[in-house]
């Protein structure tokens, strides 16, 4: 554990070293370049790896910290940690670019290696606004983001590539300008309760900033961060720049930086103001659902096989989004499991898309048909990560999906009514791309003689393959990693939560009133569950406590809210 | 006359100088005019020297090892300048050297 | 007025007689040698085993014509062979042959300094005699041999910087004293610089295998192709007397110069009741037949080779050296 | 009485040296009188106290720069005269007069400031006495010069001594690039 | 039973092999005997399972394998819950029986499938056998899963394997739509149940099965008087998500269409057990559906409507499989009605006859296919007894159980479905009718099914004729393609018994057929068979809340009424077979004119009473034109908004630009015009030549020089 004090700066500088490395790599060595490049992604990967295995989840402090003064006159850190989010979605960063990486070997032919230089330096900028816990920190690196995501589209785009580019960039660039507005009034509101200057977000959590400053820095944030995801009537950028950008582009820009929008709410928006955040919730929650349903439909009418991915990721984010404003456990747990997914599955999907792109140069959907016959690798992948996309059980889309529509559906049935709509219209878009592309006969003489997957193109695959399987089978290491981290932001959210940390903590100390009807329903509350026969009854117990205290009235869908004893008992 | 002062220093100094200075003015061969310049760099030198014994002080000659780094900086390159043009121009007559002036 | 004007100029005039004579059978000395290694005899016919044949040469190169070439730069041809060889001969201002003031002309504080500026001077002769001669040859072969001369001048002087590192004075006497009180020649301490120095050496004086600009079969002789009697004896003067002080500086830097043997071994003691200055002649005339073995050994390097192995090899290595010995220097 | 001896001689060889520098009819006889015009200068500061400047005078200016002079006039070897052609618009010898007339103001502005006659030797002001090299006995030829100086180059000096360094670096490249023919 | 969770993953593992190595490496008869001898391992081990299940006095067993999602707090309606799924199997009568009819049906199907895909290409068989073997791993998870979201692993993984099997030729583009069309229909389905899994948890805290009885037990009946409350809710939503996956209106659809896979496969999921996974979920949670008394009447109501509906499209179908499709969807229709009457027992009883008889027909038409060189339309054949006489055996076996007479299985369990909505009172719908219109169904199931038997096997025979090789028999099958080019290698030798692979599983199944009834004989026959109703006494444990040991309602009417109304289906079954004897046998001429009398109505029946049309014109048709325009809104609004920001951007910048460049610009471009007029002037003095410009310098210095000398 010795090294735990520079973990993160040496999961964070990795890649950017290898960007150095290759500055003075000779251009036209371009087998070198990429071996460079891979490797160290790969380092990157492999540096990142103690994350998940030193990461103590029953700890909910932020982890791994690091901290040393970067500009001392206005209070601003070099500031690093993690917490459950971060830990999960640093993993998923490292792991896509090490594909994202791998995948461009072929596909990349022209500036080899100012492309590989970008493509680290991207990497970097996305590990380190997941690891900053400098507000100030955070803006840099999600400002770094940008150029070289600009450049890799405008460069190595295709047709309309710098339309696209330019949009991106724009786009952003205006949510980021009004989100740093929002920053700075925090960070002058602290100094006025405080009277110190500084960017750390963890002393931001602990604010309680007046209702209407809240207001309008949500608004502020959400501006920024909103872009990024992008919800509803901010996401025209997406499908253009998904498009238009090359493979590795589309993957990183799907898998991570999408992530980067939910990561910003998640980290600063719900802790930072949580009473605007719930006086937002039906707004957000709004748009969510109106992204999941308007994606859908809208990736339905696309003849461009990535244009069709692309809208089907504003449909997910959307998902993602209602969840964390479900403000409920499994909610955001679930939409944080579901940012994962997203990232695996659509991820893979633009893979997918670039594989054919490389081989036939087009992503017209009717120029394809009947490849099963042709590439059957390649369309069991296809199969596998469609099906993962739409949710199937066992594999990871279903996982998420179930947890944010359960979060959703306690708060709000509607919502979830609405939402649910989407597992329908994702199934019919997908399985309509999936029987044009795949199914049929080979009608396109072009289309007879594709190679199927190499050993490299698979090798890019087989991680998230495995990972769709392994978080659809057994999620349960993801989602412990998340519970203390999920905890404190409910803890901001709602302040009658009780979290489980605290929870073991308590039931375990006083074990002599175990026997206390309190403590039997605050354990089952607590940890209700696993393996042991508690929950069952305990269930049936209130149940029939509930029964005898409200004989039956003649509500319709919406029960009312019994006073049963569980709730009390929690809050003891 | 008998006394050595740092005024002859000087006035040897000066001379050799507007030598030197005649030589640029005069002299038509670019590699004449940069010996002269190479010159008017020694005059100086000179008293610098001079003054530096009579003041006690190093400073003077520092500034002179500073002179030659500098005057064989300027040798280089404008030699290279001069090898440089003479390959195309066959020349090295300053008059014939104006094609840069508007 | 006996010590400052009288006593330098008689030991200046010992010292001059001694190096011209010592050229004269240094060259009978590299024809005899040669020939042992070619299994010949060399010159046998003058005086017993040919040793008269050292004074026999001075007299035919003096009773030679001198022939000074149609168009050639008179002032200039007849300047170079003279700008050739005093400098090598105004080093040995500076050489010390023993301990004592008395066996030296001078000991200045910058006489290493003043060793490799004097040397850099005699780049001249060469180069003015190549000119003057007014023919494409010997034009040719000064460009080359000055070329080479500088080239190796970096490597050499830098190697020397490393030395001056390690004893913390430039002047020679100081140099020689430093190694008598470490009780170590430099040779052990800076095994790197030596073999610079002296390859370095054998290219300055345009030795085999760097004979370069005297390459017969390109050159038809060199520089001093136009030469003939006198003038062209002064170069040979020159080249030799170079030779000369390559070995006494390296002997100077290196060997300990006139200190005998592993001083501090007291077995050895009794090397100690050799007079110094016998140490130091036999030390530089070792070196001299060193020279000589090497040009009867080894093959010529072509031109490009050459500057090859100075700009790319010697030159780093001796930037490495100074590196490495200044790191110890600073961490010992 | 020696001194002056020496520096006359001195001075009388290096102003006709300088002179004939400019006068030479060819560049190789301009270089050699240039050669020895700066090893006496050489000399002069060898008795100025200065004996590691005058190394380095004839180490860098004689035995380098100029050599590079000498190589640069004989690649020039010009087939035609070097100077056959004069601009009309020259001024060159109004320009000599001008510099005479400057000479001859200088020397009546240091005539006149020097009525003073003998300048106050100003003992150490910067010197000496600042360096660990105090000790040094102040002979002529075995003095402690190198080593101040070394102490002043690498101590007070040492940022403009790295800057001299970059531009010798600076100045080689900038040459090389010149001078090659092919990259 | 502490290895059940075994029974579904030896398939899974089966499927994996299979589908990792065998579809490169493995041949024809590998991959298949693994896959069977997977099911047949799942088989046995169900078979131990049932024999120790019958051995405990509890009944019930649950292995819990390991935790899915832990456990997350989550508001529910009583407070905060705890939101927690396990990997946890459950094994009680209702699973135990069920996984007896997956494992041994899909056992036999297994093998049957080894002969019936043998003309495919070698990648291609280790794919069918994959997807079967993963099918079976899905079902058994379905069935045995003890929550709701294991339940719904299943549940979707099942409507997966439905979909790949569908689209098994999907060179095919019929096949590849009907293969999507039902995977989309059964979501449609699952939205509900998914909302309605949601519903439980916010209500109960848990998704246990046992434990959601257990608390809905406490609860209070909703009748009418009550209100339609949260458990009706439940209901509903839960049923929405039946109706998808075992086809009832108004989401059969796909049914039919499915028939587009290889026969085997609809005779194992599109008949025997995938779309009896509806039926499966009402009967497991039977507890809840009975505290729902009015969504028992809509299940009923829709049970026995889509079995008249099915039955009546069913009369004048030609391809034999379709015939047998809606056949399916209106036997699944009896078993909602039996949910809907609240005979569990009944439907489940059923479920299994039916998976016995369905299964034998499906195979057996899937052999009379197969003989016939893959033609489907039976107005082509005819006469084919003599040529395949085990088929033919087998097959009227198989639909004299359907049609419901005695002693086969399906007049037992038909009979009692009838029988208890014979007894039952609904909420809204009178009594009776339901009744009447179930007698009317088995009538015309009697009818069509010996239409098709009629058809096929009697008559003369009406196929295309059969060389010696020279010629190709001159029906269509350009539609498989390629994959089954093996099937061309030799000429049609006319139609032929099927191998020995698919003849087995047909015996064993008519078997099943013949006496699957015996295990639940009505209770009127006490005096002749002393078993009754074993079965409904065998599944009665799954049906109640475990507190509750509420004792079993007797049926009973008088036994002569019970006779009564057993004749009179019995008769009506025999009306039905006799028609179809008559117009098909005697007198073949007769269905023709029969059906132009008739136009009107044939016509909509033909068409399926165009609901797909409708659909088409509706969802399909609705979705999709909302889908374009809100694309065309997206890049025109939204996105046009976005560039029309843009554009005014640019046009102000234009503007701007305007100006600077006149105005601003001009300015600064009239000064340098200035001082370029100037230079003109001054330029003389440029000469170029560097001394002059060294001499202005030394003018400089003289003047600097003079002006020190005479200042001071």
């Amino acid at each position: 554990m010795s090294n735990d004090s520079s973990l993160l700066s040496l999961i964070l500088f990795t890649p950017l070293v290898g960007a150095l490395v290759l500055l003075f790599v000779p251009k036209r060595q371009e087998d070198a370049i990429r071996w460079i490049a891979n490797v160290f992604v790969f380092i990157g990967f492999l540096v990142s790896l103690p994350l998940w295995f030193r990461y103590d989840s029953a700890n909910p402090e932020f982890q791994f910290v690091e901290r040393l003064p970067w500009i001392p006159s206005i209070g601003a850190e070099y500031f690093l940690g993690v917490d459950g989010f971060s830990v999960l979605l640093i993993l998923l960063t490292t792991l896509m670019g090490v594909i994202a990486v791998l995948s461009s070997w072929t596909a990349i032919t022209m500036r080899v290696k100012e492309y590989y230089i970008f493509l680290l330096t991207l990497q970097t900028g996305m590990l380190g606004a997941f690891v900053s816990l400098d507000f100030l920190l955070f803006f840099l690196f999600w400002e770094v983001m940008l150029v070289p995501m600009y450049f890799l589209i405008g460069i190595w785009g295709s047709d309309n590539r710098l339309y696209s580019a330019i949009k991106f960039f724009l786009f952003t660039l205006v949510g980021s300008v009004v989100m740093l507005l929002g920053i700075l009034a925090v960070y002058f509101y602290n100094y006025s309760v405080t009277g110190v200057y500084t960017f750390d977000v963890t002393q931001f959590h602990q604010l309680d900033i007046p209702f209407d400053m809240q207001w309008w820095i949500f608004l502020a944030f959400f501006l920024g961060f909103a872009v990024k995801v992008p919800m509803f009537p901010f996401h025209t950028w997406l499908p253009d720049a998904h498009t238009d950008a090359p493979t590795a582009g589309s993957v990183i820009l799907a898998a991570v930086l999408l992530k980067m929008g939910t990561y910003g709410f998640i980290r600063f928006s719900l802790p930072i103001l949580p009473e605007a955040t719930i006086a937002f919730v039906p707004l957000v929650a709004g748009l969510s659902i109106i992204g999941i349903v308007y994606g859908a439909l809208v990736a339905m009418a696309q003849r461009d096989w990535k244009r069709l991915v692309a809208y089907s990721s504003v449909s997910h984010m959307g998902m993602v989004m209602l969840g964390m404003f479900a403000l409920t456990p499994v909610g955001i747990t679930g939409s944080i499991v579901q940012q994962l997914n997203h990232g695996i599955s659509t991820g893979a999907l633009f893979l997918i898309v670039g594989i054919v792109y490389e081989r036939r140069h087009t992503r017209l959907i009717s120029e394809y048909g009947g490849l099963s016959k042709i590439m059957p690798v390649y369309a069991a992948v296809f199969l596998i990560m469609t099906m993962s996309s739409i949710g199937l059980p066992t594999l990871n889309g279903f996982i998420g999906e179930i947890l944010i529509l359960q979060g959703v559906f306690v708060v709000q049935k509607t919502w979830a009514f609405f939402a649910a709509s989407g597992i329908v219209l994702g199934a019919a878009y997908m399985l309509w791309l999936y029987q044009r592309t795949m199914f049929g006969t080979v009608t396109n003489p072009k289309n007879e003689n594709l190679p199927d997957l190499s050993m490299r193109e698979f090798v890019t695959f087989a991680p998230l393959l495995l990972l769709a399987v392994w978080i659809g089978l057994y999620p349960k290491p993801f989602l412990d990693r998340l519970e203390t981290s999920v905890d404190k932001v409910m803890m901001r959210v709602d302040s009658d939560y009780t979290p489980r940390f605290a929870a073991v903590m308590d039931v375990d100390a006083p074990a002599g009133a175990a026997g206390s009807p309190a403590a039997i329903a605050a354990n089952g509350a607590a940890r209700a569950g696993g393996l042991d026969e508690t929950p069952a009854e305990a269930v049936a117990v209130t149940r029939v406590v509930a029964v005898n205290d409200d004989p039956g009235g003649p509500g319709m869908i919406e029960m009312p809210v019994r006073g049963g004893g569980r709730r009390i008992a929690a809050g003891n | 006359m008998l006394e050595i002062t740092p005024l002859h220093y000087s006035l040897l100094s000066a001379a050799l100088f507007m030598i030197g200075v005649i030589g640029v003015l005069v002299r038509r061969n670019v590699i004449i005019i940069f010996m002269s310049i190479e010159l008017i760099l020694n005059a100086v030198n000179i008293n610098l020297i001079a003054l530096s014994d009579q003041l006690q002080d190093l400073a003077g000659q520092v500034f002179v090892v500073f002179v030659i780094a500098v005057a064989a900086a300027e040798a280089a390159v404008g030699l290279g300048i001069i090898i440089a043009f003479y390959r195309n121009k066959e020349t090295v007559n300053i008059d014939e050297i104006q094609i840069m002036r508007w | 007025m006996m010590d400052t004007v009288v006593v330098p100029l008689l030991k200046i005039a010992v010292l001059l007689n001694a190096v011209l004579v010592a050229v004269t059978f240094l060259v009978l000395m590299e024809r005899k040698v040669i020939a042992w290694a070619q299994s010949r005899l060399g010159p046998m016919r003058v005086g017993p085993y040919g040793i008269l044949q050292a004074i026999a040469d001075p007299i035919k190169l003096i009773l030679k014509e001198d022939i000074t070439p149609a168009r050639a730069d008179k002032y200039v041809f007849t300047l170079a062979p003279i700008m050739s060889l005093v400098p090598a001969l105004v080093v040995f201002s500076v050489v010390p042959f023993g301990p004592d003031p008395f066996y030296y002309v001078s000991d200045i504080n910058v006489g290493l300094l003043f060793v490799i500026s004097v040397t850099s001077i005699g780049v001249y002769g060469i180069i003015l005699g190549g000119w003057a001669s007014n023919s494409k040859y010997p034009l040719l072969a000064s460009l080359r041999a000055s070329a080479q001369l500088i080239s190796y001048e970096i490597a050499v002087t830098m190697t020397l910087v490393s030395v001056i590192l390690t004893t913390g004075t430039l002047s020679l006497v100081g140099i020689v004293e430093a190694q008598r009180e470490g009780g170590l020649w430099f040779a052990f301490v800076q095994p790197v610089a030596l073999m610079l120095v002296f390859i370095g050496g054998l290219a300055e004086t345009n030795r085999a295998p760097f004979d370069l600009p005297e390459a017969e079969t390109e050159l038809t002789g060199g520089f001093h192709t136009e030469y003939s009697g006198m003038r062209f004896s002064l170069f040979f003067l020159a080249e030799y007397a170079n030779m000369i002080v390559i070995s006494a500086v390296v002997v100077i830097m290196f060997f300990g110069g006139w200190l005998a043997p592993f001083p501090n071994v007291p077995a050895l003691s009794f090397l100690g009741l050799v007079p110094a200055w016998i140490w130091f002649i036999g030390k530089i005339f070792l070196f001299l037949y060193v020279f000589i073995w090497i040009r009867a050994t080894l093959p010529r390097y072509r031109y490009d080779q050459l500057m090859g192995l100075g700009w790319k090899v010697l030159i780093p290595i001796a930037i490495g050296n100074l590196v490495v010995t200044g790191i110890l220097k600073v961490a010992l | 009485m020696a001194e002056a001896i020496v520096f006359w001689t001195l001075a009388v060889l290096i102003l006709g040296l300088g002179i004939m520098v400019i006068s030479a009819r060819s560049a190789v006889h301009s270089v050699l009188f240039l050669v020895v015009n700066f090893l006496l200068v050489a000399v002069l500061y060898v008795m100025l106290n200065a004996e590691f400047v005058a190394v380095i005078q004839v180490l860098v200016y004689a035995g380098g720069i100029v050599v590079l002079y000498l190589f640069v006039v004989m690649l020039v070897s010009l087939k035609k005269a070097p100077e056959r052609y004069a601009d009309p618009r020259r001024v060159a010898w109004t320009g000599t007069l001008l510099a005479g007339a400057v000479l001859l103001e200088v020397v009546a502005i240091v005539v006149a400031s020097s009525g003073g006659g003998e300048p106050a030797a100003t003992e150490g002001a910067l010197g000496a006495a600042d360096t660990p090299f105090a000790e040094c006995g102040a002979g002529p030829l075995v003095s402690c010069n190198t080593e101040q100086l070394g102490w002043v180059l690498y101590t007070s000096y040492l940022i403009p001594f790295e800057v001299a360094s970059m531009l010798l670096l600076v100045a080689m490249i900038g040459a090389i690039v010149l001078a090659k023919r092919h990259l | 039973m502490e290895s059940i969770w075994l029974i579904p993953l030896l398939p899974g593992i089966g499927a994996a092999i299979n589908g990792l190595v065998g579809i490169r490496f493995f041949g024809k008869r590998l991959a298949g005997v693994l896959a069977s001898f997977m099911m047949g391992w799942a088989l046995w081990l169900s078979f131990w399972a049932f024999v120790e299940l019958l051995g405990t006095e509890e009944r019930f067993h649950q292995v819990t394998v390991a935790s899915w999602i832990p456990p997350i707090p989550l508001d529910t309606v009583d407070g905060v819950g705890s939101f927690t799924v396990d990997w946890s199997f459950t094994l009680d009568p209702l699973s135990a029986m069920m996984a007896l009819i997956v494992t041994g049906i899909g056992f036999l199907i297994h093998i049957y499938s080894i002969g019936y895909i043998e003309h495919e290409p070698r990648g291609g068989v280790a794919r069918f056998f994959c997807y079967l073997n993963l099918f079976c791993f899905f079902m058994l998870t379905l069935v045995l899963g003890s929550n709701f979201l294991v339940m719904f692993v299943g549940w979707e993984g099942v409507g997966l394997c439905s979909y790949l099997l569908i689209g098994y030729w999907y060179h095919k583009q019929s096949a590849s739509d009907a293969g999507k069309k039902a995977f989309i229909v059964n979501r449609i389905g699952d939205w509900g149940f998914v909302l309605g899994v949601f519903l439980v948890f916010f209500t109960f805290g848990t998704l246990d099965f046992r434990a959601v009885a257990e608390a809905a037990s406490q609860m209070p009946v909703e009748t009418a008087a009550v209100g339609f409350g949260v458990i009706s809710a439940i209901c509903l939503l839960l049923f929405i998500g039946a109706t998808g996956k075992s086809a009832q209106i108004p989401l059969y659809v796909w049914l039919p269409d499915a028939m587009e896979g290889p026969t085997p496969v609809s005779a194992l999921i599109h008949a025997a057990t995938m779309v009896t996974a509806g039926v499966y979920m009402v009967c497991r949670n039977a507890v809840l559906f009975t505290h729902a008394p009015m969504v028992m009447e809509i299940v009923a109501v829709i049970g026995v409507l889509t079995a008249l509906v099915a039955a009546t499209i069913g009369l004048v179908q030609t391809d034999i499989k379709r015939v047998l499709a809606y056949s399916t969807v209106s036997q699944l229709g009896y078993m909602f009605l039996a949910t809907g009457v609240g005979a569990f027992g009944a439907a489940a009883f059923h479920l299994m006859t039916h998976a016995f008889f369905k299964a034998l027909l499906f195979l057996g038409s899937g052999a009379v296919i197969h003989g016939m060189n893959e033609e489907q339309d039976m107005r082509r054949m005819g006469g084919l007894r003599q040529y395949m006489p085990i088929t033919a055996l087998t097959m009227a076996i198989g639909a004299v159980a359907i049609a419901g007479i005695p002693p086969l299985s399906g007049f037992f369990s038909k009979d009692e479905i009838l029988f208890r909505t014979f007894l039952h009172h609904g909420v809204f719908v009178p009594d009776r009718v339901l009744w009447g219109l179930g007698v009317v169904t088995a009538m015309l199931t009697a009818f069509y099914m010996f239409r098709l038997i009629n058809m096929t096997f009697f008559g003369a025979y009406r196929g295309p004729a059969w060389g010696h090789g020279a010629e190709e028999p001159g029906h269509d099958d350009a539609g498989h393609g390629d994959d089954h080019g093996a099937g061309h290698g030799h000429a049609w030798h006319g139609p032929h018994e099927a191998s020995r692979w698919m003849t087995i599983p047909l015996v064993v199944l008519a078997v099943g057929a013949f006496f699957a009834g015996f295990v639940g004989v009505p209770i009127a026959f006490e005096a002749v068979w002393p078993w009754t109703a074993t079965i409904e006494h065998f599944l009665h444990p799954s049906f109640v809340a475990q507190g509750a040991h509420a004792v079993e309602e007797a049926h009973h009417m008088s036994l002569l009424g019970e006779f009564g109304l057993m004749g009179l289906s019995v008769l009506v079954a025999l009306g039905g077979i006799w028609f179809a004897y008559r117009n098909y046998v005697e007198r073949p001429e007769a269905a023709e004119r029969l059906a132009e009398s008739l136009a009107g109505p044939h016509r909509v029946l033909t068409n399926k009473y165009y609901v797909d049309e409708l659909y088409d014109a509706t969802v399909v048709r609705g979705t999709m034109g909302s889908a374009g325009g809100l694309w065309t809104v997206d890049q025109r609004v939204v996105d046009g908004a976005v560039n029309g920001t843009g554009w005014t951007t640019i046009a102000a910048s234009w503007v701007s630009h305007i100006l600077d460049k006149y105005v601003v610009d001009g300015l600064v471009n009239l000064t340098a015009w200035i001082c370029g007029e100037a230079s003109y002037v001054f330029r003389r003095a440029q000469t170029g030549l560097i001394q002059n410009y060294a001499f202005v310098t030394l003018l400089g210095v003289f003047a600097f020089v003079t002006w020190f000398l005479v200042a001071r």
